[in-house]
């Protein structure tokens, strides 16, 4: 917490050590007086208990004051918030795509990175998409959070302050690889920030094949690697016609990959399971996926080898 | 467990299980006021396509249904009169009555949905999976408030049936009639919702 | 106690002879008492099974990377250990164990009011729980949705969660029978001369409790009806592929689920508030204002859920009318402590376990919600959502808050429920270890959850590993005390000394009786004071 | 709350109010056949409520009941709207 690089961060961390402060002091002042009765009116004394009246005015007092305090943690919290909702006219746009595990943004023009680049002291407003489940965007240095709900369209905002590296982190729970939903923001002089941003490959005019849209639109990459590396499911790499063993509640079977498996596979994915992969995992594509979509998926998995 | 009975049956207060019926019911409002928190989110999001897709069903079957189920709702709270009045042959006519218009009432149900159903219309079927998305909302809500309202009426009957036949056993009579008293206030939660759903779904075009 | 003599004077509720033999008599039993203990076995036995669960969790974040199991394996594991200490632990806890043995009693009747409906909540308990547990083998896996249930990755993943929701329905059902039970005892069943505001506070608690358990339940129950159909027959109300909206589950899911954690602390507070006068030998200080304050915090506790979705998109306009009803929820719980310390001020203090575990609560308590007021303020609230800090402030709460609060009213009513006593210096040594490594273990998770540490995180970054590792170590002792505690208890339980009637001079109803209770709890009408905590 | 000392009520009450239910029925039908725009869903709603209240007031013998089941009656109401507008608190300012 100790380390801020945005402009939100000043208000946060006073509300922050304003009501960590006053609390302390509650603290402290409550567990004194805890320790100091048992000692001071400890029956091992012998003194009798004495009985006390009711006093409203004490009880009026221990209500209205506590009243007042958080109504003050209130305040200093909610103007020190409200900025954070409302982002300069002019501020650039950035979109940010979260999809199951794995950031990417959107700058103006379409071209696409991987890890956050923004140009110091500039505002910046980041739209937040999901493609899939609800997901946090979480950049603990510039004290900023919000949730990327699917179909919703949220946004945040801020102006990065200190040039450096800063870590992305997902917060909202988001399944198997929640905690390596993890990217980078790097904030970087106005001048370097043009320069990046020139030499990013566009990559939305790259011709890829349909299949590989589709994977990549519906999340399959997030499970399944193309370059043979094992993420959460089998890769993709040299899948199509290789053997595969699978496990399944009759026993285990070698079969060849080839289209009627795959199909199957993006279907009823429980009903046989890779050996050496966990079941339940992988939701059924039925009513998602089309069968052309399937199609066109197969005749891209012939093409990697 | 015979002491038990005898300590029961001292301690019998008619307070008491009325009051433990009226919780029971509040916990079915709120059961439904879920549903129609649901409802109130969707219908302002989307009060256009909720607008046109509740011209698909039928207000004259809906409309019957409402003046059956407010005719049962009589009749059980006249049974329940009419067992005060140690009328016995009338009060177990009335129940009778009030089953009867339940079971009107599923049947009318039954052709409703069947109907809908003939033309492809269930949760989860390849038509409505190609409704607009207010479309959809507007007939998923109809099937899951309409079938959880059926289901009551289902248990109410049963309800009514036990207390039916406890009435021709003498186990309830003129001196204690607190579980007729429950079972009617059963039946008049299940009309209570439905004067809601009526207008909610079938009206308000 | 073999030689339990028929003689007119109190035969115990534990050798009372009725119809059925055996475990029959138990588990046929509709005495209020009985049934409490079927419900201290099971969920003793869910609240160890959980512990374990959570001690595995520790383990494997002792170090970045993986440790002792796998990713899903993990994500399984959390989303069962919140499911069984939420809706089979906490929620039932205090008012089903010690609310249905002491709450009759306290007002000076014979029984629950529909003893029988009693015994068939019991039985829809151990119903929701089966269910819970077979959950967990069955063909597609382990739920792994958190015990939140966030749609629409709850609507879209692969694993069991129809039979995970089925069980949370069916226990709420269970928790609401109860709490009508016990609203109509508490109208219906007090003793004669019995007035609401001479009832004990516990009673109160109980009260206040059972208004939110009938009406935020259903809420939750409809909720969880239609995630099921959601998964069965894709309705769209949740799943923004068909139109529908993934916030309004959560405005759902929290109607229910905020007020349910006042369901798990009020018992508690009730149980310190029963605690602290008896070991001070005080009247309670301010008890129309702790009484009242139950049932501000049961309603205020409706409409503050929105605190859990600040970073989730909400209107501004919400947010900061969430926030602000929140900080004002605070206020009753802060009037609660400071009559339990005006209550000990010129008292007679006899620091006996259970006031060791009564001011333990207070201290951990006033920790858990004085960081709940850091979550409640927008600002912070942004840094320290869906971080470990929340973990923190929660287990505070729940486990420091309700968890020592029932250990509190264990080791406070132990004599009475089972007529003998335990060992005192084990006791505070169990005790002594317990608050070492509970602190241990949740306070190191505030500070890097501060500094960043998002919850349910399998894997982290290395800058973290310093408090993961002293928290997995207070782990490791928080169930080495757990252990030692228990065994104490277990040992109390069957060759313990005899326990006298009232082996702490409390002035409450409860104590005017022998232990263990006869069956009908009073064999002569009992002498009700106008105040309950007189010892004048 | 007195023992056992329960309202009958009469069949000619319960008569009319069945009267007066079923012509609020038909009054509801008529009134939201014609495009009112928002008027009639406030206008159904109005008459939902009234036809409720009667239900609870005349059927459910909610009249003749103690003053606690009148205050919980009306707290579950209030607390309902209350949820209900505190929700809509969020959806009516996005």
């Amino acid at each position: 917490m100790f380390s801020g690089a945005s402009n939100f961060v000043n208000g946060v961390d006073k509300t922050f050590f304003i009501i960590l402060g006053i609390s302390f002091f509650f603290l402290i002042g409550i567990t004194f007086t805890m320790i100091f009765f048992v000692l001071k009116y400890n029956r091992k004394k012998k003194i009798a208990a004495v009985q006390l009246k009711d006093n409203t005015w004490l009880e009026i007092t221990w209500t209205l004051v506590p009243l007042a305090l958080v109504m003050g943690m209130f305040y200093y919290g909610y103007m020190a918030f409200i900025p954070t909702r409302y982002p300069p006219k002019d501020a650039m746009e950035v979109k940010v795509i979260a999809r199951m595990w794995k950031w990417s943004f959107e700058y103006k023009g379409g071209k696409q990175s991987d890890s956050l680049v923004l140009p110091v002291n500039k505002a910046v407003k980041l739209n937040l998409e999901s493609m899939d489940v609800i997901h946090g965007f979480f950049i603990p240095s510039f004290r900023l959070k919000e949730d990327v709900v699917p179909g919703k369209h949220n946004y945040t905002w801020c102006i990065p302050e200190e040039i450096g590296q800063y870590e992305i982190m997902c917060s909202s729970y988001c399944g198997v690889r929640h905690s390596y939903m993890e990217g980078q923001v790097v904030v970087v002089s106005e001048d370097d920030f043009n320069k990046w941003l020139a030499a990013l490959p566009d990559k939305s005019k790259e011709t890829k094949s349909e299949g590989f849209k589709i994977l990549q639109n519906n999340g399959c990459m997030g499970c399944h690697s193309i370059d043979g590396s094992k993420i959460v499911g089998p890769s993709f790499k040299g899948l199509y016609g290789s053997t595969v063993e699978l496990v399944a509640d009759d026993g285990t079977k070698k079969i060849t990959a080839d289209s009627t498996y795959i199909k199957e596979s993006i279907f009823l994915p429980d009903k046989e399971i890779v050996a050496g992969y966990q079941k339940g995992i992988m939701k059924s594509y039925d009513n998602i996926l089309k069968k052309e979509d399937v199609s066109k998926i197969i005749e891209y998995l012939k093409t990697i080898k | 467990m015979e002491n038990e009975l005898i300590h029961k049956e001292e301690t019998r207060d008619d307070t008491a299980a009325k009051l433990g019926m009226w919780i029971f019911i509040f916990t079915e409002l709120l059961l439904f006021g879920g549903l129609f928190i649901v409802y109130s989110v969707f219908r302002t999001q989307y009060s256009r396509e909720f607008h046109q897709a509740a011209l698909e069903l039928n207000v004259t079957i809906g409309a019957f249904n409402t003046i059956v189920l407010l005719i049962s709702s009589m009749t059980i709270a006249m049974a329940l009169t009419a067992l005060q009045k140690n009328n016995k042959k009338l009060s177990l006519r009335l129940i009778g009555i009030t089953i009867l218009m339940a079971f009107v009432f599923l049947v009318n149900k039954y052709f409703e949905w069947g109907a809908k159903f003939h033309h492809g219309i269930y949760p989860g079927s390849e038509l409505m999976m190609k409704f607009e998305h207010g479309h959809l909302l507007y007939f998923s809500l109809y099937f899951f408030m309409t079938g959880l309202h059926a289901l009551h009426i289902i248990a109410g009957m049963v309800l009514l049936s036990v207390i039916f036949f406890r009435i021709k056993k003498g186990i309830i009579h003129s001196e204690k009639y607190v579980f007729l008293e429950n079972g009617a206030l059963y039946w008049h939660l299940v009309d209570l919702i439905w004067i809601f759903l009526f207008p909610l779904l079938y009206l308000i075009t | 106690m073999i030689n339990a003599t028929t003689t007119m004077e109190s035969v115990s509720y534990l050798d009372h002879k009725g119809k059925y033999k055996g475990i029959f008599a138990w588990i046929f039993a509709t005495d209020h008492k009985r049934i409490a203990l079927l419900y201290l076995y099971a969920i003793s036995t869910f609240f160890v099974i959980g512990a374990i669960l959570g001690l595995l969790m520790r383990l494997e974040l002792i170090s970045p990377g993986q440790t002792i199991m796998t990713a899903q394996t993990y994500n399984g594991i959390f989303t069962v250990h919140g499911i069984m200490m939420i809706f089979m632990v906490v929620i039932p806890g205090l008012s089903a164990i010690f609310g249905n043995f002491f709450l009759p009693i306290l007002i000076g009747a014979k029984d629950v009011a529909f003893p029988r409906l009693n015994l068939f909540s019991w039985y829809i308990f151990i119903t929701g729980s089966i269910l819970a547990v077979l959950s967990q083998f069955l063909r597609s896996g382990p739920p792994d949705t958190g015990w939140t249930f966030y749609a629409p990755y709850s609507t879209a993943t692969g694993t069991n969660v129809i039979f995970a929701t089925t069980a949370a329905f069916v226990l709420g059902f269970s928790s609401i029978l109860t709490g009508l039970n016990f609203i109509v005892t508490i109208h219906r069943m007090r003793a004669p001369k019995m007035k609401f505001f001479s009832m004990p506070l516990f009673p109160w608690s109980i009260y206040a409790t059972a208004w939110i358990q009938v009406l935020a339940t259903p809420i939750i129950a409809i909720t969880l009806l239609m995630l099921i159909a959601e998964r069965l027959f894709k309705i769209g109300f949740f799943d923004p592929a068909y139109g529908g909206d993934p916030i309004l589950f959560q405005h759902m899911f929290w109607i229910y689920s905020h007020p349910a954690v006042y369901i798990m602390i009020l018992p508690a507070m009730g149980v310190i508030t029963e605690i602290i006068p008896t070991f001070c030998q005080r009247k309670v200080y301010g008890y129309k204002a702790i009484a009242m304050s139950s049932l501000a915090i049961a309603g205020v506790g409706y409409l503050v859920w929105g605190h859990h979705m600040f970073t989730s998109g909400m209107s501004e306009t919400a947010r900061w009318v969430f926030s602000l009803l929140t900080f004002i929820v605070a206020i009753p719980s802060a009037v609660k402590v400071f009559n339990w310390l005006a209550t000990m001020y010129k008292g007679s203090i006899d620091l006996k376990p259970p006031l060791l575990y009564a001011l333990s609560f207070i201290f951990l308590f006033s920790i858990g919600g004085l960081t709940g007021l850091v979550l409640g303020s927008l600002a912070t609230n942004i840094q320290v959502h869906d971080t470990s800090f929340v973990v923190a402030h929660f287990h505070y709460i729940v486990f420091g808050g309700m968890g020592f609060g029932f250990f509190a009213a264990l080791h406070y009513w132990f004599p009475k429920i089972y007529g003998r006593m335990y060992n005192f210096r084990r006791a505070n040594i169990a005790w002594g270890i317990l608050f070492v490594g509970f602190n241990l273990l949740y306070f190191p998770l505030f500070i890097i959850g501060m500094q960043g540490m998002p919850r349910r995180y399998y894997d982290y970054l290395p800058q973290f590993q310093t408090g993961h590792v002293i928290s997995t170590i207070g782990g490791i002792i928080l169930i080495i005390g757990l252990f030692l505690m228990i065994r104490n208890l277990v040992l109390g339980a069957r060759k313990g000394a005899k326990a006298p009637a009232n082996p702490w001079n409390g002035s409450t109803l409860e104590w005017q009786i022998v232990s263990p209770p006869p069956q009908e709890n009073f064999d002569e009408d009992p002498l009700i004071k106008n105040n309950p905590y007189d010892y004048e | 709350m007195s023992e056992n000392a329960t309202h009958i009520t009469e069949y000619k009450t319960l008569g009319i109010v069945l009267v007066t239910l079923l012509f609020f029925t038909l009054i509801t039908i008529v009134v939201t056949s014609f495009d009112l725009a928002v008027w009639n869903v406030v206008l159904a709603l109005v008459i939902a409520g009234t036809k409720g209240f009667l239900v609870v007031t005349y059927f459910m013998h909610i009249k003749y009941e103690s003053l606690l089941l009148k205050i919980l009656v009306g707290m579950v109401f209030f607390l309902f709207a209350l949820i209900l507008v505190i929700t809509f608190i969020d959806y009516a300012y996005r």
